[in-house]
Formats: structure tokens, C-alpha cells, sequence
């Protein structure tokens, strides 16, 4: 709870610290909440998935790669092989499943460490990328495909957003109120109570295998129809330290069984909105990184010192 | 009617179990009862479905059984209590109690229904555990865990239930209490299985007793014959001193030593009333009782350590010791053999060898190398002392059984020389020969003139062995109690929170 | 794909190597794949994956004992790299393609755009499209490269009129505003114009984007798409990305620069081939083949566009 | 021991299958080898570094950038600031220490996640090499430093070998022979245990990242004096995926308390192989990635089947 609101207020104190930066008049303040309401949302949902799988013990390094895979897929299919959108999303949320399974299948079946397993991911899916687009660059042009992944609704807000506040539904009935979930954070927490418990350990972990990557798939729509144009060789490259950061920075820890879904969404927002203060303080180039780097750590350290200074928990 | 017949299982250099039978009828409450290592544990696996055996079958109601999964025989109505606890450390008591069985909302859904609080907290009642069934398990004392542990098997409404050391962390009180649990489950013609290394609660509670030796059985008594001396027999194979008893002499001879050991108005959390003080002498062996979570481990993590002293100074040896870390207690001469074996006492996937060298390798070596003979050598020498039975010093910790794990957890302290022994639980799950082993030990230790402070849920053990007795009630010293002055009674009264004499 | 020649049995060796994996690179190596054919050698054509020094020169290395008998290359870091290529051209004959060794070097030759040219013709565009004066936003992955660099200054010394102009104030009419780098990710490159166009408080219709890398283009072009301010603010590019064509079609980018890389792979192998023969009657006197760059603009773009299609259709088999 | 077997098996069949595409004479396979040492050699010493940290529990995902950080201090302190060799050696090699105990004091003391500081690590150190070489390229001449890091040694290995060796020895002393390895291995398998032992944690873990990072900054020693350039803005970009891959490939577990220095040299060695295999067998470039992930995936799959097909092993 603690944890929430000190990410709550890191969250607005950032938001902030853009807004009055941006210059008043010319409807400025709503194109830059639409902006960034999107990018947010399209991280956010993407660390739900990464924070799931991490809740329940598990680490997938290929979702950046993956993504980018999809995105190429996606781009190809429609502009070179005329495939028509549904067919497009149909393809890439198929492969998210099946790469999730083999993902999950591996590491529970064949017991290989997932850090192995993904890893190989990432650059198989890389390679495979450039492979299927012939090392050259594709992009979609306007039309029905760009509109449902990535436009301004009825409401102001981008398409995206409403895309986040289902996947939080969603993910917040599964993790937080279903057994499903309940079954994701035993496992996470202790696999052999899990076990021991009569859960079909194997079969849930193959689950948040799943959800990781189909979260990813769907990543790569709205990044494509965002961006229209994808180059195979680094699309998406980084986007699995962004979305594992995302959840981690949001309560997630690494060692299974911690998080959830708020704390993952005002993760993933603080990683969008830093990136953005940087912008909009005109943090010289060479240092952005730097001061992102920073912020973040500043934020980790604040937060952990408010929590000390609190009534002594009850862990030793 | 649940049977194992002709069950054998062999692990790598051990045969657990071999041609092993085992009957229990509904309404029937069976002990099992064998030296560590004898092989209970594994029998009790295979027959809840988590080990399957090499050979032999099951029967439930002359059918034959076999078993995938701990899933599948809990369908068939068949549940396994470990004797080590395996409980979601992150989740809270409730969702412990109903893992995997949640009640439910929302048919496919599978949304987890609110009622699970309230279900909770009725088992919990019924089990004597005080908590909210929100709080976090990470935060409850071990013997609070293993009342979850229980009561997650209780909600299982079984046909069969194995209890497989469930009273080893649990105080007089709240065995009492399960006791009252078992004896209605069995009028309700449930099944149990019960395995103890406290022959007295064997005597008490079952109708049959099943004796193991050496992975063979040795024995099946039916309450009328059941004594200590005819199960002890059994188990071991020999004779053996019954029971240890803290020679009178020793006692007298300690009494009027200086104290070694100071400890003034130390305390650790601020909702502590007041500060804790006592002294122990050179040479003493100071029993300490309490009811559950009576703050017994956490001052003797205090002294360790290990947890941050609010306030208080403790001295020894004339010397005031700034123990901020477990590092400096040791060196300056205290040592705890801690309550939890797997969290706190073991490198699980480390050899015994190289646990029981851990805490001492520094102390071995100057030149900071692993002293591998003198690990070697230490460790066969402590295994013999401490007849851990395993086929050599190279076997993972993890893979012995329970009782023989404690006893690495001993072993690995008594490679160093003490000023002040804390003991936490040291006989749990322990077997009586080796028990008595250990109460030895720790004899042998006082005459060498140092300080051991017992602490146990054991009245029996806590009687036996002590100089003198300090009892703890909800984080204060209740009392201390001489010898003279101690009975059962005289410490549960203070430990209840009635006024004693100090 | 790398071994381009039909399977050499006794075919001279060649190689190719780029300074990463872009699209650009595989307009060159159908370039490449062109001259393999025409002058019966088999080219190996590698590309570093993430772009760095290191892997080129362990790619150099391993050709080297492949029995590569030419090598046409362009340096990462052509700066810092002198020493090791000048081992390489000891072993075999060495050409640059797309970016230079420093004078002095021991490269046979130098076949490639003039980078500054094409920034000044950048620069040029720029000028055409806003005449009146404006400000000016510069895109590119990132300014460590010697091409980004090469070719912002030309953009700079066109606008400003005078040599090493470093802004902001570009002559009298242009004002250089910043430089985004964006470590060559695409989405960060949008996302920076999305943050500027909300922040930015000048007229729109002085605004003039240009992007550096072919990327940055289509990037901009969406971020101003995102701002409702296409056909407002005026972008220029370098390169031959899809989008870019198409934005140029559409009326929203003003024009490209774009360098021929298929002349690139195929000038390259040509020179190799000979060279590798010791035939060096190939050499340009001064040592320098300039491919000139060429300016699309609406008025071109559909001729290019089509030209394109052919050169980057797969070889046929 | 079988592990280690499979893995040696894997790597002569890799070295085996660079050998016969080397064409013979002219010394290309000597100079092959000297090659592949120098590569093998490099991953290797950071590889230890990162295994190290590894069995005690740790991560690091900073070593990529902070080796960038030193690679760029170096060629900038010679280059243009005029330092003498030793002088930037030290500086960098007290940069190592430094960073090491940042990280080691910021995940002991203040309990964040290791995940988070150095994630912040990795945006950190990235913006300050930029910002040092003010977004330039830096490089070095030929000449003493050059020769002290990457150079033909008397026996026509290369430098960087020694070093191997040097390090392989230090760390096997250190990890498999010396209490404080001991300790580090208890701590990574249960901290807890550890602690109840009296051993000083905290003071261990820090220690760990410190040569974790140490390995890094002398990494990039010999990555500078072979490629004689850095660009700071990508110079050792997933360098820590490598190092940490080669730990894990060679057996330590991202539990920690797993892993031995030879399985960790060989596991740097895989992947060097696997990289030169790729180039000798003229994979298509774009499917390189594909191969390399592909070939690991296969290992490791074929490592676990091979071990189940032995006998069952001790562990349940
Ligand atoms: N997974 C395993 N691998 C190897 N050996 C095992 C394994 N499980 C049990 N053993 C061995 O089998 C023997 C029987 O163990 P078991 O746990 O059944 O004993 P127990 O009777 O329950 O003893 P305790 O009273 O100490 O709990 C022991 O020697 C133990 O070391
Ligand atoms: N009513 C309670 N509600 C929640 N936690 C409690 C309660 N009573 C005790 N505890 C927990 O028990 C801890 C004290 O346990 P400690 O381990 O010191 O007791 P103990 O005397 O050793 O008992 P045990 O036999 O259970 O090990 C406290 O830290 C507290 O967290
Ligand atoms: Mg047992
Ligand atoms: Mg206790």
C-alpha cells in the first residue's frame, strides 16, 4: 500500500514537472496528455504481461526481439503479401500463443532455465525477423489498421488507453481476485507448496509464458500503427528491459511470487513519464540516459528510506 | 482401509523402505513411530501420492492404487501433512489454508470468493491459531506455521489424513488442542496416521503403534502393549538409558558460580512493556518455556544478533558485547542453533560437509583456504557423535531426512567453543536416542563451564534437562523457576501469564 | 545473402562489408549480387549486426583467413580504425565504400557520396522549402558516426552559407533549434518530435525537420501526422525508406537525399574483382569514385519509386 | 562433472567445425586461433566476474555500459587528455572498484533489488560516457598500451590468453578453494543460512560486485586496445547478456550457489565459437542471430536429455 502511493507520487510529482513545461494555449496540455497517455498505456500493458510471468517466477528476455518479430510480420504481411488486417492480428496473436507455449513447454518440461531459454529467443526471434523481411525495411500506410491500434477515441484519450484500462481489468481479475492468479503468486512464491497443494504447477507457468508473449504480440500492433514503419534489424530492441523494469520498478521482484497490477501500471508510467521530463527540460542528448538512470535511482532510494523511516515492519 | 503392502523405495546409497507394510481403517488413529532416518517420511510420501515407490502397492478398500500426483490422492481422499512446512510465504494465512481448493465465485471465472476469511478463521479457531487470517505467513513465529500447515490439511475433508511431525514446533497447549482435533476426527471415522518422536504423545493418542527400523518393519503394537520401553527397544534395537536427567550435583555445583552472562532490559520491539534481565552462570543449563510466540526465539535472536537490540546491554565474560551482527556474537563467543533448520540452520544444496564447516573455516585457516581434511575429519567425527544416518558426509543436506538435518544443524556448532550456547528447538524432530545424544552433549559442554541457554516447547525435555527455568509470556520474563520449584504446572502458570516469583 | 556467387568452386574471393544491418545495406548487396555475376566472383557480404567497431573488425579478421582476396569496406570508426585497416590493405587490396579512411591511409580507393555534398543538398531542400527563413530541428541515431556528423554540418554550412557553422544562429534567416539522437530507435526518435511539437511555440509553417538516418524521416512525418501539422512544417530526409517516398508523394516531406547503395555494392565489386586480379588499371587516379546522391522531390518520386522496386526485387533464381 | 563434459564436448565440436573451413597455409590457422583465444579470452574474464556475482545471488546488467563507460574514459584520458597508459589504467581500474562497491553498498544496505540499481547502472553509465566524450568518437594509436593488452606473447597466443589463465586461476583459488568463495556460495544458496552462521554478508555480496565490476573495467582494456576506437554511444551495447550468458550456459543459476569456473570459461567459449561457426559457414547474415540462438537452444536441450538419459542424479 505504502509502496503504491510512493509510486503514486513520483508518478504525479513527474507528470508535473511535464505539465508545467508545456506551454499553455493551442489545445498543447491535451495533445501532450494524448501522447503521453499512449505511450504509457502501450508500456503498461506489456509490463502487465512481463509482471505476470515474474510474479509467477518466470523471465522472458525475447520480448523486445519478439515484439520486433511481430511488428515485422505484421508490416510485411500487410504491405508486401496483402495479407488483410484481421488475417495480420489473427497471424501475430497466433504466434504469440504458440512462442509462449514453446517458451513455458522448455522450461517446464524440458527444466531449462528460462534465462537460457529466452535468451535464445531473442536472438532467434531477431534473426528471424530480418530473415523474413529480407533485411529491408516495412511500413503500413493509413487505413483501418492504423485506426484501431493507434488513434484519439471519442473521449480525447488514444485508442491505447482504453486498450490499458481493459488489460488492467482484465489482469487485475485474474491476479488479484481468480485462483488463476492466486495459483500464479503460490507458485511464484513457493512452486513446491504450489505443488504439494495439488496445483498442476506446469500447466500455470505455460499460462503466464503465454501471457507475456501474447502481450508482446499485441505490443507490436500498436507499436506498428503508431510508428508505421519497422525496421527488422532493431525494432523493439531494449523493450523487454523497459517492460521487465517497468514491473520490477512497480513492486514486482524477481525472485516470484510479489507485485501487482496497480503497481505495475504506475511502474510503467514512471519509466514513460521520466523519459518525457527529459524531453521536456531540454536535458542535454548525451546525458539523457544519464538522468533517466538517475531519477530512477533517486526514486528506488527515496522510496525504500520513506519506507524505513515508517513503523518498523514486522520482517527483521 | 488404506494399505501398503510390501512397499520398498531406494534413493542413491540409501534404502528408505524394503518390503514395508502399513494398514490404517477409518476411526483408527495409527503412530509410526522409528529412529531418523527409519524411513516414516518416505512411506508416507508414497502413500500421499508425492514419491512413487519402486515396489510393493497400495490399496484403498482392497482396491489398488496408484497415484500421479499429490492432486490425485487428494481425490481420493488421502492427505499428507509434511513434517517440513511448505507454505506460500507471500500469500496470507487464508490463502495458505484453501490453496488450490478456494471457494469460488463466477463458475469459470474462477473468481476467488470473499467467504475464504471467514472459512479460515473457523479452522484456525478451532485449531487454537491466533492470527488474522490476513496476516502475511512470512510474519508468523515457526510453530504458528506449522498450525497453518494444519489447518490447510484440516480443510481438506479427507478420508485419511497423515500428520507427519505436526507437534515438533508446537507447544504443550496447542498440541492439546490438535489432540482434540485428531480424537474427533477420528469419531468422525476419518483415518490418521501420526508420526511423533514424543513417545508420550504416542502413548496418548494412538490406538496402534507401527515401529520402523531401518527402512524395515519392526513391530505393530496394539495400544495395550505400547510402553516406552517396548517402542524404544523396537526403534533401536538395543537398550538405552530411557530418559536424561540432569544430575542434582551439577545442578548444586553451578549455583553459586559468578554469572558469565549478564543481560539487562534488553529489548527489540517498542511495543515490549519492559526490558528483559537475567543472568547465567558458568557451567549452567537454563531452561526456557513459553507458550507459542511467546518472543522466545526472538530474544534469542536478540542476543545473537541477528535482530536489532532496541535497547539493553548484554555482557560476558565481564566484557559488555556490542552485538550488532551475528559475525561479532560469534567471535565473541555466542552461538545459536536456530528454530528453522531449512531457512535458517542449512545450505540446503550444500553437503553436510560443507555445512558443518561453515561457521568455522575462518576460524580453521589463517590463510583463509578451505581446510578441506579438517572439514572432512569434523564432519565423519560429528557424524558418528551425532549418528547421522546418511551414506556419506558428501550427501546434500537436503536429502536426508528431518531429524538427521537437525542434526547437521547441531553438529555445525559444535565444531566452535562456546561462552554462551543458545539452543532453539534443538531436539525438533530429533529422535530419543540421539535426543539423549544431545543432552549430553550439552553436559559435557556446561562442565567445560559454558553457558547454555535450552529453549524448548518440550515440558518433559525443558524439566529434564535444566538448572533452572526462565519462562517467557508475550515478550517479558514471566518468571524464573528453580529446580525445586519447577512442574508442569508451575511453568504453564507463568507462561499463561499468571504472576510468578522472580 | 552472403555467398552471392553461384557456388565458387574456383571463383575469386571478394567481400563486402557494411557498417550495419539497415535496409540501406541491402539495396547495396543486390548491387553486390549484380557484379558478382557480371564479373565472375563470388562477393561474401557481411553486415555487424548491432554496428560496432569490434564486430567489423572480427568480421575483417575471419575473412581474411576465409582466403578473401579483395575487400571493399566501410569503417565504423574510420578515425580510429587507420591502424587496422592498414594492416588489411598490406594482406590484400582494400577500398572504402560509403565512408573514408583518413588521408594517408593505405585503402586503394574510395567509392561513395560525398556526405557533406549530400548534406549540403539536404540543406538545400530545406531552403527551397521554407525561402523566407525558419528554425530548424536536426534528427539521427546518434552524432558519434562520422556520416551524422558529416552531414549535419553540411545542412548547417548550406543554411548558414559559410563554412563550420555550428548554430544556432544559421546566417541570418535560420536558426538550428537542437539535435535528437536516439540511439537508432525509431519509436524514441518519434516519441522526442511528439514532446518537441507540443512544446514548440514558433509558427509551425517555420518549423523545417530533417532526419539524417533513414528512419528519422518516418518518424518525424508520423510525429507530425500525430500533431495534425502535415503539409505545415516542412521535412527533409536522407535516404530511401518506403514511408519516406510515400510522404514525399503525398505532399508531406519536401524531398530526400538518397546515395544509389545499389551503385554502391556493384561499382564496389566491380573494382574488387579487377583488383583482386592485380589489375589495377581500375583505380580512379585520384583515387576517389564519387557516386553522386541524387534529390527526390515530388516531381521524381514516382520514377524512383519504381526503379527501386526492381533493385530490391530478389535476384531470380 | 557431466555438465562440464557436454560443454566441452559442445565446444571442441564447434572449434572442430571452424577448423576445416579454414583454408590450410599461410598460417590461417594459427592466426585462427589466436583470434578466436583473444575473443575467447575477453568474454571469459567478464564472464567470471559475472558468475561470481551470479553464485552469490547477484545480477548485474550494467557491465555492458559501464565497460562502455571505461572503454570511453580510457581513449579519451589518452587520447585527448594526454594521460600516460598507467595513469588511465588506474583511473579505470578505481572506476571498477568504485562503481562495484556503489552497487554492493546500494543492494546491501539500502535492500534495493539488484535488478533496479543497475538497470539504472546501464541508463547511467551509457550517459556518462557520452557526456564524457561529448558525443565523439575516441580512439588510441599504436604503442605501449596497445601491446600490454592485445599483443602475440612469446608462445604466439595471444596477451588477452594470460590473462585468461591468470584470472581462471585467481578465481578458482578464489571461488572453489578460499572460505570467502565458500561463503559466497552459501550466501547465494540461502543468504539467510549464511547469515545465522556469523557470516558478514553484506561485506561478501559488496564484494562480489565489486569484482563483478572490476572484470568489467579490465574488459575493457583489452577491448580497447584491439579495436583501437570506441563510439560511446553503443560501445559494449549487450556486452552483459554475453557475460551473463556464458555464466549461465557454463552451469550458475540465476538462484545463485551454482556454477564452477570452468563451466563459466567454457560457457564463454560456446558462445565465442558459436559466433566464429556462424561466420566461417556463411550463414545467411540475416539468420545469423537465428543460428547462434538456435544452436544454443539446441545445446542446452540436448544437454538436459542427455542427463536424464544417465542416471537419476542425487537431487529429487
Ligand atoms: N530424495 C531423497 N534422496 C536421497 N535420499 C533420500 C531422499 N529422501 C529420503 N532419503 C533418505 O531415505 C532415508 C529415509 O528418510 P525419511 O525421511 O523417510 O526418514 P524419517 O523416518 O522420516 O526420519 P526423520 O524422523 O528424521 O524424519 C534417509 O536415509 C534419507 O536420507
Ligand atoms: N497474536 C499474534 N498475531 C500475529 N503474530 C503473532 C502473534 N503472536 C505472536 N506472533 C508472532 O510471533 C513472533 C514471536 O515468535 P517467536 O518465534 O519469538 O516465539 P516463540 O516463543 O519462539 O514461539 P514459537 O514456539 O512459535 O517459535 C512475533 O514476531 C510475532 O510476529
Ligand atoms: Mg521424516
Ligand atoms: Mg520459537
Amino acid at each position: 500500500m505504502k509502496k503504491l502511493i510512493g509510486l503514486l507520487l513520483f508518478a504525479i510529482g513527474l507528470y508535473l514537472a511535464v505539465f508545467v513545461k508545456v506551454p499553455e494555449g493551442n489545445d498543447n496540455r491535451t495533445k501532450n496528455n494524448v501522447n503521453m497517455a499512449r505511450r504509457m498505456s502501450q508500456l503498461g500493458i506489456v509490463s502487465l504481461g512481463a509482471g505476470t510471468l515474474i510474479i509467477a517466477g518466470g523471465i522472458d528476455l525475447s520480448i523486445g526481439s519478439f515484439m520486433g518479430l511481430c511488428a515485422t510480420v505484421l508490416a510485411v504481411g500487410m504491405q508486401r503479401q496483402g495479407w488483410s488486417p484481421p488475417q495480420a492480428i489473427a497471424v501475430v496473436l497466433g504466434m504469440g500463443v504458440v512462442v509462449g507455449l514453446i517458451h513455458g513447454l522448455l522450461v517446464t518440461k524440458l527444466r531449462l532455465p528460462a534465462f537460457i531459454v529466452t535468451l535464445c529467443g531473442l536472438f532467434i526471434y531477431r534473426g528471424l525477423a530480418r530473415w523474413w523481411a529480407g533485411d529491408a525495411n516495412a511500413g503500413i500506410g493509413p487505413g483501418m489498421f492504423k485506426r484501431a491500434f493507434s488513434e484519439a477515441t471519442p473521449l480525447g484519450l488514444p485508442v491505447e488507453f482504453v486498450y490499458l484500462v481493459i488489460a488492467a481489468i482484465v489482469f487485475y481479475l485474474l491476479l488479484q481476485r481468480s485462483i488463476y492468479g492466486r495459483y500464479l503468486y503460490a507458485i511464484g512464491s513457493n512452486e513446491l507448496a504450489a505443488k504439494y497443494s495439488g496445483i498442476r504447477v506446469d500447466r500455470y507457468k505455460i499460462f503466464a509464458y503465454v501471457l507475456c508473449s501474447l502481450t508482446a504480440a499485441f505490443y507490436s500492433m500498436m507499436h506498428l500503427a503508431e510508428v508505421a514503419s519497422v525496421s527488422p534489424s532493431n525494432v523493439g530492441s531494449m523493450l523487454e528491459l523497459y517492460a521487465i523494469a517497468g514491473a520490477v520498478i512497480g513492486g514486482c521482484s524477481l525472485r516470484g511470487g510479489e507485485g501487482n497490477v496497480l503497481g505495475i501500471i504506475l511502474g510503467a508510467s514512471i519509466l514513460t513519464l521520466l523519459q518525457a521530463v527529459v524531453s521536456f527540460w531540454d536535458v542535454p542528448q548525451s546525458l539523457e540516459y544519464a538522468a533517466i538512470g538517475g531519477a530512477l535511482l533517486v526514486g528506488a532510494i527515496m522510496d525504500e528510506v520513506l519506507r524505513r523511516r515508517g513503523p518498523a515492519t514486522a520482517h527483521g | 482401509m488404506l494399505e501398503a503392502v510390501a512397499v520398498s523405495k531406494g534413493f542413491p546409497g540409501v534404502q528408505a523402505l524394503s518390503d514395508v507394510n502399513l494398514t490404517v481403517a477409518p476411526g483408527e488413529i495409527v503412530a509410526v513411530v522409528g529412529e531418523n532416518g527409519a524411513g516414516k517420511s518416505t512411506l508416507m510420501k508414497i502413500l500421499a501420492g508425492v514419491q512413487v515407490p519402486d515396489a510393493g502397492t497400495l490399496r484403498l478398500n482392497a482396491r489398488e492404487i496408484r497415484f500421479a500426483s499429490v492432486d490425485a490422492a487428494q481425490q481420493a481422499g488421502i492427505v499428507l501433512i509434511h513434517q517440513e512446512l511448505n507454505l506460500a510465504e507471500g500469500l496470507d494465512v487464508a490463502a495458505n489454508i484453501f490453496l488450490g481448493r478456494e471457494p469460488r465465485v463466477g463458475g469459470p471465472l474462477g473468481l476467488i470468493s470473499s467467504r475464504i476469511y471467514s472459512d479460515a478463521a473457523t479452522i484456525m479457531q478451532r485449531l487454537g491459531l491466533d492470527v488474522s487470517p490476513r496476516a502475511a505467513v512470512a510474519d508468523l513465529s515457526l510453530g504458528q506455521r506449522q498450525l497453518v500447515e494444519i489447518a490447510r490439511a484440516l480443510s481438506l475433508q479427507s478420508r485419511y489424513l497423515i500428520f507427519d511431525e505436526p507437534t515438533s514446533s508446537l507447544t504443550e497447549r496447542e498440541t492439546e488442542r490438535l489432540f482434540t482435533v485428531i480424537r474427533q476426527l477420528r469419531a468422525d471415522g476419518v483415518g490418521i496416521l501420526y508420526i511423533s518422536h514424543r513417545l508420550k504423545e504416542v502413548c496418548a493418542l494412538s490406538d496402534r503403534v507401527v515401529v520402523l527400523r531401518d527402512g524395515r518393519n519392526a513391530g505393530d503394537l496394539l495400544r495395550e502393549d505400547v510402553t516406552h520401553e517396548a517402542l524404544i527397544s523396537r526403534m533401536v534395537g538395543r537398550e538405552l538409558k530411557q530418559f536424561f536427567h540432569r544430575d542434582q550435583a551439577a545442578t548444586l555445583a553451578t549455583a553459586s558460580a559468578e554469572p558469565i552472562v549478564r543481560v539487562r532490559d534488553v529489548r527489540w520491539s517498542a511495543s515490549q512493556k519492559a526490558g528483559i534481565s537475567f543472568d547465567l552462570r558458568p557451567g549452567e543449563v537454563v531452561g526456557m518455556a513459553g507458550l507459542m510466540g511467546a518472543g522466545r526465539t526472538e530474544l534469542a535472536e536478540t542476543l545473537f544478533g541477528i535482530r536489532r537490540r532496541l535497547a539493553g546491554t548484554v555482557e560476558i565474560a565481564g566484557r559488555m558485547i556490542d552485538v550488532r551482527s551475528a559475525s561479532n556474537a560469534v567471535e565473541a563467543g555466542v552461538l545459536l542453533v536456530p528454530e528453522d533448520r531449512r531457512r535458517q540452520g542449512l545450505v540446503i544444496d550444500f553437503a553436510i560437509r560443507e555445512n558443518i564447516g561453515l561457521p568455522s573455516l575462518g576460524h580453521w585457516n589463517r590463510l583463509r583456504m578451505v581446510d578441506r581434511r579438517r572439514e572432512q575429519e569434523t564432519s565423519l567425527m560429528l557424524r558418528d557423535k551425532l549418528r547421522i544416518r546418511t551414506p556419506h558426509v558428501e550427501q546434500i543436506v537436503g536429502l536426508l531426512s528431518g531429524g538427521n538435518q537437525q542434526k547437521v544443524v547441531l553438529g555445525k556448532w559444535l565444531a566452535r567453543e562456546p561462552k554462551l550456547l543458545l539452543l532453539d528447538e534443538p531436539t525438533r524432530g530429533v529422535d530419543v536416542g540421539a535426543k539423549a545424544e544431545i543432552y549430553e552433549i550439552m553436559n559435557e559442554l556446561a562442565k567445560q563451564g559454558v553457558a547454555v541457554l535450552m529453549i524448548s516447547s518440550d515440558l518433559e525435555e525443558i524439566l529434564g534437562v535444566s538448572d533452572r527455568i526462565l519462562v517467557m509470556h508475550e515478550q517479558q520474563l514471566a518468571g524464573t523457576l528453580t529446580r525445586e520449584q519447577a512442574t508442569e504446572q508451575a511453568i504453564m502458570h507463568l507462561a499463561t501469564g499468571g504472576m510468578g516469583n522472580s | 545473402s552472403s555467398g552471392c556467387g553461384k557456388s565458387g568452386e574456383a571463383k575469386t574471393r571478394v567481400a563486402f562489408v557494411s557498417n550495419n544491418a539497415h535496409e540501406f545495406w541491402t539495396y547495396a548487396e543486390r548491387g553486390c549480387e549484380k557484379g558478382a555475376k557480371e564479373f565472375n566472383v563470388e562477393v561474401l557480404f557481411r553486415r555487424p549486426p548491432q554496428g560496432s567497431a569490434v564486430e567489423q573488425q572480427r568480421i575483417v579478421e575471419d575473412l581474411l583467413l576465409k582466403g578473401t582476396k579483395a575487400l571493399a569496406v566501410s569503417p565504423n570508426d574510420a578515425k580510429n580504425q587507420v591502424e587496422f585497416f592498414n594492416k588489411v590493405a598490406d594482406q590484400i587490396p582494400l577500398i572504402t565504400q560509403d565512408s573514408d579512411l583518413p588521408a594517408g591511409s593505405k585503402r586503394r580507393c574510395y567509392l561513395g557520396t560525398d556526405n557533406y555534398g549530400a548534406g549540403k543538398a539536404a540543406g538545400g531542400l530545406i531552403k527551397e522549402a521554407m525561402p523566407d527563413g525558419g528554425q530548424v530541428l536536426v534528427l539521427v541515431g546518434s552524432l558519434d558516426a562520422q556520416n551524422a556528423q558529416e552531414r549535419r554540418q553540411g545542412v548547417l554550412d548550406e543554411l548558414a552559407g559559410t563554412k563550420n557553422a555550428t548554430g544556432p544562429k544559421l546566417g541570418d534567416k535560420y536558426e538550428l533549434i537542437d539535435t535528437f539522437t536516439d540511439n537508432t530507435d525509431q519509436a524514441i526518435c518519434k516519441t522526442k518530435v511528439d514532446a518537441f511539437l507540443v512544446k514548440h511555440q514558433g509558427d509551425p509553417n517555420k518549423l523545417a525537420i530533417v532526419g539524417l538516418w533513414a528512419y528519422n524521416p518516418p518518424a518525424a512525418l508520423e510525429a507530425v501526422k500525430n500533431a495534425k501539422l502535415e503539409g505545415k512544417v516542412k521535412l527533409v530526409g536522407f535516404d530511401e525508406n518506403q514511408q519516406t517516398l510515400d510522404g514525399i508523394a503525398d505532399g508531406f516531406i519536401h524531398g530526400t537525399v538518397v546515395q544509389q547503395p545499389f551503385e554502391f555494392g556493384y561499382q564496389a565489386v566491380r573494382l574488387l574483382a579487377a583488383l583482386a586480379k592485380g589489375d589495377n588499371t581500375v583505380l580512379p587516379a585520384d583515387g576517389v569514385l564519387p557516386i553522386p546522391h541524387m534529390v527526390i522531390k515530388r516531381d521524381n518520386v514516382a520514377a524512383f519509386k519504381e526503379k527501386l522496386k526492381q533493385l530490391l526485387a530478389p535476384p531470380a533464381a
